[in-house]
């Protein structure tokens, strides 16, 4: 039993071994580390945030074929501290006649949603915080909290931008959650339970392959929980100045901020362990935990890397159009799914592997064209009404 | 005194509290948070009683759904953000003598009943609450009935919702 | 489809009329729906129909696919279900009409949706008349087939409906009302319904014992009447048939199809199933009576229908003269229980219904047709329109005279057994009946003359009133009509086949 | 080790205090507030006498879901009606929405 | 394929003919008349083929080719239907597919098949022609007839009835197409049915005929009922037609009132059946008193009144009585035969003296249709099996020829009449004729071949012989009555037939129609040719063996072949200078007078036979009209309709309405009105006194209502707790 098999186990004994040699009751003692143990994710999170404000600043420039922050220390790596500083050093301002305990209360909410997320994210088979068997809906637990926050925010700045802000934001938030809870299931249906442990060990073969269609839709239902472009009208500039944050500032404001892109790596690293085999690379992670620990942070980067990708890539859609793609295609698409996904899944059970794979992902790949030929139709059918809408108004016009 | 005891009667104190603020606070937006304390509590509650599964959905339905719908409700339905005019009835004296009398019924009542000091016993070992919960919910010899009534009540009021609220204009 | 195996019947029997309340949920206004929605069911109870059909075994004896529920325990009556033979014959051929009557009326246009959810009601209403195999019921559905047809003439009728609906309700149930009465009596004897058991127990009454104070050949006598009466109205035979022209007169097109196709059916199927086996001896008794009024009914139908000068006031009177020769093949084997002869009057009797069922729907809705088209019945304003409309002449032509009875289609060959039958055993009143026969040639070719034939009436020839040829849906009407009334006469065996078996074993 | 009643007793109390909610707040939110309060209150009853009665029987917390359910649709139609009102009449107070009098 | 088959087979092609042509090709004429003909054209080729093959077999009558099949259950039993060629079927069908075949080949060319359709032609009329310019000037041709295609699709509906009714082994079927052709003949008689007189030849027809179907069918009915089968062979079994000989028909009634009927009393079953049946042939072979309707059927087209007349309906009646015969025979009393006889031979002098007073060539030869037909009835009816069948073929062919022939002329006259453009001129009128010899040589020749049949001149034409046995048979039987007056009827034959030919081909063209006729196309003379040949050879087949010099020359063979039929075969008659000299003496005589009176007559006015009483043909047509149709018309439309129905009926039904209004009233106004409403009103008034006061409650506030609720509920609750807690439990 090294260091370098259960590092987390290890040190923990070690802990537990001092502390009770101080004659702390055991009871006490296991609070204590366990806080530990959190303190320590915790900062190691904060720190790799830092770092993902100038992985994101790089990247956008990148993809706006600029350089990005190169000014401050190597490739300006030091550019998110003096960001820090500045935000750290800004007046705390709390606008009059904002609900002063709400909203103060509402960014630290948003960054906690997201940290307690980490509890159950297993960087390697033995360095997690708790396995829970209800994993899959501890997230979508988590994300409720975020959402709470948000419209406290918005409500409590007392300003009528930051509440429709905060109100849309809310209502893409709780729509997406359906399609992403019931994607969620499918990993759950594949493995049989929904602690994180149990799918990623089950993956031999990546789910991503036996269902697709399922990680699509995980993705954008992220993204939409994320309330990043294409999917942030909840701070479209040009109508909302900056929607549920407008009246934050300081630091207050970095929570949020911090928090946002928290939570899409820390959705890239879910995407990672429920479709892509978490930390599992080709039995690299029998080898060491800390390179397990490299493995799932790595796929958890490439995820990140998507999201960004995608949103600097398309554009911000219409509330309305968006709610529309959510009720009307994703849930009804991602239900179907689900049920298509358990019964083959029932009927080729116990078939060879070969067979099973190539069932479940023909499945998804048919299921998929359907829903978009379905999509295809229907849109052509109202552009079909618009257009004949456009001719009838054009026709008085054109006559002279 | 045992920790789960102290840990029980803190959270117990915690969720009486802040539902007690749900009934009383004048702002309805603050009643709406302090629900979601509330509830937040009855979740931990749940914890305590090792019903993990029913934890997470409190959180999930109640947080997620419930909390966020009153809040929506509380600011579609008045005229600017801040309320006017008292929030108790003009019975509300009736109405906490109902209450008072409701609770010293039940407690007295509780009283003559002799399963009262009865503890739990141990969970058995291997037993997962959620596989079992699972095979409950669909397992025909169990309560698949009422879980299909359920589910057809939940498309019923989604139904009726959308059209009882739906703005004919 | 084991279900449908074990509950052939009673889904035949109740698809319509849960359709009809579901068409309820239907969009108004949205008649082609309706219509086809209202189509579509009504082939249903048809192919479960077929179905029945092909897995009926004629050489059975006794009542096939049987179901039976609790009903009325109290009274002990029981919606006892059942068919053999005879009445398999006639729910094929309501199930047939009633998908062709709801297609013949897809050119109403007002209130298309109670339409036809009437339409459907009474398809319910008459196959339960013909499933039924208990009394009770078999009243209950009796009553139920005469309200929708109410509506029917009294909503979509034309000029004179009010006096013609009420005319054919109040006829036919007042005298259903003795049927009720009698009806009650057998149950209060027996303290059940269930017809299996009644045709023992009634018959097995000894004679000369006393019944409610009264003899029961007293009993007897006046349950037979009240029986007969009720029947012998709905047939209709003379001098019961006033009714009759007036209603079809009135009634839109399906409507009249239906109620010659398939409700004076049911009189005829009442004297079968009820009378012939509940009353032997009495029908052996009063045969006389009842074969001088089919006589009756034969030879003033003939001439009634001789007299007219509405087309379809002709065709209903021929009705009557047809329905003439099932009583008088019912009369002969009441006389005459048992013996060959009686057997072949009873399979003609039944291949008349049957047949008649298809020619008279026919005509109705060919007059249906013209009047449409012309919105006059008025023999004498038509003439000469066989050049403008070819193909409905040759439809016209065809089907009069397989209600003509010409030899070749199916008229001929139940006419020709009914008289055979009768022949031995009422040879004076068989032989008066042949004048009806002759006139039945006298009215037909009057109506053809006076329609197809004829200088050209130039009203028609061109201008708005231009008379349009028969459409396709007409056509398609009719065709499946045109099929059997031919099949029929070429080769009927294979429905006598089962009315044979079943008569065998009945009577 | 936490006995029953404690959790009866913090059971009944919750539901009392929604009671009060129930009876005596003017706005229908608020009601509807308390009714949540009080659906609570039996869900813990229910977890709890799971918990304190046969574990391997899950009808308590398949109750519990089922609660869940019920309140969700309760919320969403009860929520639906009062905006309704609100549209129609401009008011969420419950004294003022007695159209239903003599 | 065997002969059974075939049979079976020879009937179809005509009425598959008809259905395509209905269904499909009704819209082009040539195909339909190639479908009609070819079909026609396959049943002779079947026909014959069976004819030879029926020759081969010795003893045909014992065994003839039958099949048949279930066809009708009746009770336990089934009824067969089959076919059935035995010598007579054969002889008949022989004659009906060539008559049929020559017929279809005919209509062509006689509805002007390729000529132009005319411009104010309508459907329902006689074609009136068509204005062609050819080479300059415009010109009249004969058109197209509109309804070309609907005409060979009856006929060939026509040609299946006959096909039926021959082949068929029962006499149901026999009745199928019986009914059949009746139903053509009313189509093709009607076929111009805009021509008010065509109408009601074709509803007379209909009903004329069916008058004696009805019996007919009656007479199935008995025999049927009485012997159990229909199927002939079967019937004719001696024993079973002893048996219905010697019973009485209506014994009842003989014994009630023997004095009363003495003529029906004395009827056994089969002489009362065969006469039912019999009833039947008077219709449809338009025998006394039914024949009004043959007449007028001349409104038909010719092609269509050759195949009535000649061919095949009336044939059909005679062939129903032949093949009954036996039965016939059977009646021990001899009484139905006598009916038969005398019939037969009224009508045959009956008609015969009215066709001398026609002068529509076509009303001629149907007259003389009915007296011809009168000739076969009489025969049989005095049991002269043979002649009768001999003369039915005789006359088919040669009968089908002249009205052929005489259409030939009509339509030559039509050429004519289109050239004059004068349309008053009747085509048909004798007197319109005139030398037509020169224009029309074929018609000519032809026409002369088949009058001089028809009249029965000497040893040549095949009519000679057949009426030569008749008389014969009648003289050798001793019928003297029968004798003498089928002697004076030929007589009047041959009289007017000359007459006919005179006034139509000999002299001079008395109008410029006459002259301008012109020949007519190949198809219509080549069939005229074909019958021609047969109304001649035809007869030397019947050649009796006792004839002097020509006797034994030929086999009779038809006597033979034919008589194989009965039971018992009829015996060939000593031969006998008496009949022979009388046919001989008629025959030539009469031509001559005919020649003699009407060489130089040139209109109607200078003919001294045309009698009123001849030309109205003795006022039937009034009399019936007066008898029967006239009465029917006031029974259905004022008795039955108006005082029965409408009167009686009716009014008594009315009656209720007024009744139970009356009733009802009563009711309202002393029962509902005084007692009933004032217990209403009381009832309603308390429970609104408590809603009134109890209302107070019903504040409208949930909450309220809520605590009301609780604070009842409450105190139940805790008044049953304690009850219970402290009474019960403790107690």
């Amino acid at each position: 039993m090294s260091f370098w098999k259960d590092p987390l186990k290890v040190a923990a004994d070690w802990l537990m071994g001092i502390l009770t040699g101080w004659g702390m009751p055991e009871v006490a003692a296991q609070v204590l580390i366990g806080f530990l143990g959190v303190l320590i994710l915790i900062s190691i999170l904060m720190v790799l945030d830092i770092f993902l404000v100038w992985v994101e600043r790089k990247v956008v420039s990148r993809f706006q074929d600029r350089i990005g922050p190169n000014r401050v220390g190597p490739f300006g790596l030091i550019q998110p501290f003096a960001d820090i500083i500045k935000l750290l050093i800004k007046e705390d301002i709390t606008p009059s006649g904002a609900d002063k305990v709400v909203y103060n209360i509402a960014p630290m909410l948003s960054m906690m949603s997201v940290l307690i997320l980490w509890a159950i994210v297993p960087l390697a088979p033995t360095i997690l915080g708790v396995d829970l068997n209800i994993g899959a809906l501890y997230i979508i637990a988590a994300g409720a909290i975020g959402t709470l926050s948000i419209i406290m925010a918005g409500w409590s700045s007392n300003n009528k931008f930051a509440l429709i802000g905060a109100f849309r934001q809310v209502a893409v938030m709780v729509s997406f959650e359906i399609p992403m809870l019931t994607m969620l299931l499918i990993p759950t249906i594949l493995a049989g339970s929904m602690g994180m442990n149990a799918i990623i060990e089950k993956q031999d073969i990546w789910f991503f392959w036996l269902s697709p269609l399922a990680a699509l839709i995980f993705l954008i239902t992220a993204i939409a929980e994320l309330g990043r472009a294409p999917f942030d009208m909840a701070e479209g500039e040009s109508e909302l100045v900056a929607g549920y944050n407008t009246e934050y500032s300081g630091m207050k404001f970095g929570m949020f901020y911090a928090g946002e892109l928290l939570h899409a790596f820390t959705y890239g690293g879910f995407l990672a362990i429920l479709f892509f085999g978490g930390y599992r690379f080709f039995g690299l992670e029998q080898v060491s935990p800390f390179l397990a620990i490299a493995v799932i942070i790595f796929k958890a980067f490439v995820g990140y890397w998507v999201i960004m990708w995608i949103k600097y890539t398309l554009l911000r859609i219409r509330i309305d159009h968006m709610l529309a793609f959510n009720w009307k295609f994703l849930t009804p698409l991602a239900f179907t799914l689900l049920m298509v996904t358990a019964l083959v899944n029932a009927l080729l059970a116990g078939t060879s592997a070969w067979l099973y794979v190539a069932g479940m992902f023909l499945s998804n790949v048919v299921l998929a064209w359907a829903a978009l030929e379905i999509a295809r139709s229907y849109s052509r059918k109202e552009r079909g009404k618009t257009e004949g809408v456009k001719k009838v108004v054009t026709t008085p016009r054109s006559t002279p | 005194m045992t920790a789960e005891q102290i840990i029980f009667l803190v959270v117990a104190f915690f969720t009486l509290g802040s539902g007690f603020m749900v009934v009383t606070t004048g702002n309805l937006v603050h009643a709406a948070l302090w629900l979601v304390a509330t509830l937040f509590g009855v979740a931990v509650v749940f914890a305590l009683l090792n019903a993990g599964f029913l934890a997470v959905v409190q959180v999930v339905v109640y947080i997620g759904a419930i909390a966020i719908l009153f809040i929506f409700a509380v600011m579609l339905t008045r005229k600017d953000m801040r309320d006017q005019g008292p929030q108790m009835n003009r019975g509300w004296w009736a109405g906490a003598l109902i209450a008072v009398l409701v609770f010293a019924g039940l407690f007295f009542m509780l009283q003559g009943w002799n399963g009262l000091s009865r503890t739990a016993a141990a969970i058995p070992a291997g037993f997962d609450a959620v596989a079992e919960l699972g095979n409950a919910l669909v397992s025909p010899d169990a309560f698949v009935l009422p879980f299909e009534v359920a589910s057809v009540l939940l498309v019923a009021a989604l139904v009726g919702a959308v059209y009882v609220a739906f703005n004919r204009k | 489809m084991n279900f449908i195996d074990t509950h052939l019947l009673s889904l035949t029997l109740f698809l319509p009329s849960i359709a009809a309340i579901f068409m309820l949920l239907l969009p108004n206004g949205n008649d082609k729906l309706t219509r086809w929605f209202a189509f579509g069911v009504s082939l249903i109870p048809f192919l479960l129909s077929l179905v029945m059909w092909s897995r009926f075994d004629p050489g059975q004896p006794g009542f096939q696919f049987e179901e039976s529920y609790v009903w009325y325990e109290a009274i002990g009556s029981s919606l006892h279900l059942g068919v053999d033979g005879l009445s398999l014959t006639m729910v094929l051929l309501t199930t047939l009409l009633t998908p062709l009557a709801i297609l013949a009326s897809f050119s109403i246009t007002d209130r298309v949706k109670p339409y036809m959810m009437l339409f459907l009601l009474l398809e319910t209403g008459m196959l339960g008349v013909f499933m039924a195999l208990d009394l009770l019921i078999f009243f209950v559905f009796w009553e139920v087939g005469l309200v929708p047809m109410y509506f029917l003439i009294n909503q979509w009728g034309s000029a004179n409906r009010n006096y013609a609906s009420l005319k054919f309700l109040i006829y036919t149930m007042g005298g259903s009302l003795g049927l009720l009465l009698a009806i009650q009596m057998l149950g209060v004897l027996f303290g059940t319904y269930d017809l299996l058991t009644l045709y023992q127990r009634w018959n097995s009454l000894v004679p000369g014992s006393l019944l409610l104070g009264l003899p029961v050949q007293t009993v007897k006598t006046i349950a037979f009447w009240a029986f007969a009466i009720a029947f012998t109205i709905k047939v209709p035979v003379w001098p019961f048939h006033t009714w009759l022209p007036d209603a079809h007169t009135e009634a839109p097109t399906a409507g009249s199809m239906i109620l010659a196709g398939v409700l004076l059916k049911l009189g005829a199927y009442g004297f079968l199933r009820l009378i012939l086996p509940l009353y032997p001896f009495e029908a052996r008794v009063f045969a006389g009576a009842l074969a001088l009024l089919a006589t009756a009914a034969i030879v003033f139908g003939a001439f009634g229908a001789y007299a007219q000068t509405d087309f379809k006031r002709l065709v209903a009177y021929s009705s009557v003269n047809h329905m003439g020769f099932v009583v008088l093949g019912i009369a002969a084997a009441g006389l005459a229980a048992g013996t060959a002869d009686a057997n072949i009057a009873l399979n003609g009797a039944i291949l008349q219904m049957f047949n008649h069922g298809l020619s008279a729907a026919g005509m109705f809705f060919l007059v249906g047709v013209i009047y449409e088209r012309t919105h006059t019945r008025n023999l004498n304003e038509f003439g000469g329109l066989f050049p403008l409309v070819p193909v409905y002449g040759g439809i016209l032509i065809f089907t009069s005279m397989a209600s003509l009875g010409l030899p070749g289609l199916n008229g001929f060959i139940s006419e020709f057994l009914v008289v055979r039958g009768a022949f031995p055993i009422l040879t004076v009143y068989t032989a008066i009946s042949m004048l009806g026969l002759l006139f039945t040639g006298a009215y037909i070719l009057k109506g053809i003359t006076k329609v197809l034939h004829g200088p050209l009436n130039e009203h028609w020839a061109h201008g708005e009133h231009k008379l349009t040829e028969i459409s396709t849906r007409e056509i398609l009407v009719m065709a499946p009509l045109m099929a059997l009334i031919l099949w029929n006469g070429i080769w009927p065996a294979w429905i006598l086949n089962v009315i044979n078996k079943a008569v065998v074993m009945l009577f | 080790m936490v006995p029953l009643s404690w959790y009866l007793i913090l059971a009944a109390a919750l539901f009392s205090i929604g009671l009060f909610g129930v009876l005596s707040r003017r706005n229908a939110v608020a009601i509807l507030l308390g009714i949540e309060l009080m659906l609570n209150a039996v869900n813990i009853n229910l977890a709890a006498f799971w918990r304190y009665g046969n574990v391997l029987h899950m009808a308590g917390q398949v109750f519990a879901i089922i609660v869940f359910a019920v309140a969700a649709a309760e919320v969403a139609v009860g929520l639906a009606l009062v905006i309704s009102v609100y549209r129609k009449r401009n008011t969420v107070i419950a004294d003022d929405i007695d159209l239903m009098k003599w | 394929m065997t002969t059974e088959t075939l049979i079976w087979l020879i009937p179809l092609p005509p009425v598959l003919a008809f259905f395509l042509i209905v269904l499909f090709t009704n819209k082009n004429k040539a195909l339909s008349h190639t479908l009609a003909v070819g079909a026609a054209f396959l049943s002779w080729l079947g026909s014959m083929i069976v004819f030879v093959r029926a020759l081969g077999v010795e003893h045909l009558g014992e065994h003839p080719f039958e099949s048949s099949l279930n066809w009708l259950p009746t009770g336990d039993t089934w009824f067969r239907i089959g076919v059935l060629v035995d010598p007579l079927s054969a002889a008949v069908l022989f004659f009906v597919a060539w008559t049929v075949l020559m017929i279809f080949i005919y209509s062509v060319g006689y509805h002007n098949y390729g000529q132009p359709e005319g411009d104010q032609d309508v459907k329902g009329l006689p074609p009136r022609g068509a204005i062609v310019n050819a080479h300059g000037h415009k010109h009249a041709v004969p058109s197209v007839e509109p309804m070309y295609s609907r005409f060979f699709a009856f006929i060939g509906l026509f040609a299946f009835g006959m096909y039926v009714l021959v082949l068929s082994d029962n006499l149901l079927t026999l009745f199928v197409g019986w009914e059949i052709m009746g139903l053509c003949s009313y189509l093709l008689i009607g076929f111009w049915y805009a021509k008010k007189s065509a109408r009601d030849a074709a509803v007379k027809a209909f009903m004329t005929t069916r008058v004696g179907d009805v019996f007919m069918l009656l007479g199935i009915a008995w025999l049927y009922s009485y012997t159990g089968t229909l199927n002939f062979r079967e019937i004719f079994q001696p024993e079973l037609l002893e048996r219905m000989g010697n019973a009485m028909a209506f014994p009842e009634l003989a014994m009630r009132w023997p004095a009363l009927f003495p003529f029906i009393s004395s009827f056994s079953i089969a002489g009362a059946i065969a006469l039912l049946l019999f009833v039947g042939t008077v219709g449809k072979s338009a025998q006394f008193p039914l024949h009004v309707w043959l007449p007028d059927a001349m409104e038909g087209p010719t092609p269509v009144s050759a195949m009535i007349h000649a061919a095949t309906m009336v044939s059909a009646g005679v062939y129903a009585v032949v093949r009954m015969f036996p039965l016939l025979e059977a009646d021990v009393t001899g009484t139905s035969m006598a009916v038969v006889a005398f019939i037969g031979a009224f009508t045959a002098i009956f008609a015969a003296t009215i066709a001398v007073a026609q002068n529509d060539i076509k009303r001629v030869l149907a007259y003389s249709t009915i007296s011809q037909l009168g000739f076969m009835i009489a025969a049989l009816g005095i049991g002269a099996y043979v002649a009768a069948v001999f003369h039915l073929i005789t006359h088919a062919f040669f009968k089908a020829l002249l009205f052929l022939g005489s259409g030939s002329v009509i339509h030559g006259m039509e050429h004519g009449v289109l050239h004059t453009g004068n349309h008053h001129v009747d085509a048909q009128d004798m007197f319109n004729m005139g030398g037509l010899r020169r224009k029309m040589p074929i018609t000519f020749w032809t026409f002369l071949i088949g009058g001089f049949a028809l009249s029965g001149f000497p040893l040549i034409t095949a009519g000679f012989w057949s009426k030569d046995e008749i008389l014969a048979e009648a003289f050798g039987h001793g019928h003297w009555w029968v004798f003498i007056t089928l002697a004076v009827a030929a007589f009047l034959t041959a009289f007017y037939t000359m007459r006919q030919i005179t006034l139509t081909f000999l002299g001079e063209p008395r109008t410029k129609e006459a002259e301008h006729a012109q020949e007519t196309p190949w198809t219509m003379t080549v069939p005229l040719v074909i019958l021609a040949f047969f109304a001649v050879a035809y007869g030397w087949i019947g050649v009796p063996t006792g004839f002097p010099v020509l006797g034994g020359l030929l086999p009779n063979w038809l006597h033979e072949f034919v008589g194989g039929t009965l039971a018992e075969h009829p015996e060939a008659l000593a031969f006998n200078w008496i009949p022979l000299g009388t046919s001989l003496f008629v025959a030539l005589g009469g031509l001559y007078f005919g020649w003699l009176t009407y060489r130089n007559v040139n209109s109607p006015a200078e003919d001294r036979l045309q009698i009123p009483l001849l030309k109205n043909k003795y006022y039937f047509d009034e009399i019936y009209d007066r008898l029967f149709v006239k009465p029917a018309y006031w029974f259905a439309e004022t008795f039955v309709y108006k005082w029965m129905d409408q009167g009686l009926i009716d009014s008594i039904l009315h009656l209720f309405g007024p009744l139970t209004d009356k009733i009802g009233s009563f009711i309202r106004k002393y029962i509902d009105l005084l007692i009933l409403n004032d217990a209403g009103d009381g009832s309603y008034k308390a429970t609104w006194w408590f809603g009134r006061n109890l209302r107070g409650v019903q504040t409208g506030r949930i909450q309220q209502y809520l605590m009301f609720a609780l604070a009842i509920f409450m105190l139940v609750g805790a008044a049953l707790y304690f009850y219970f807690r402290y009474f019960r439990l403790v107690a």
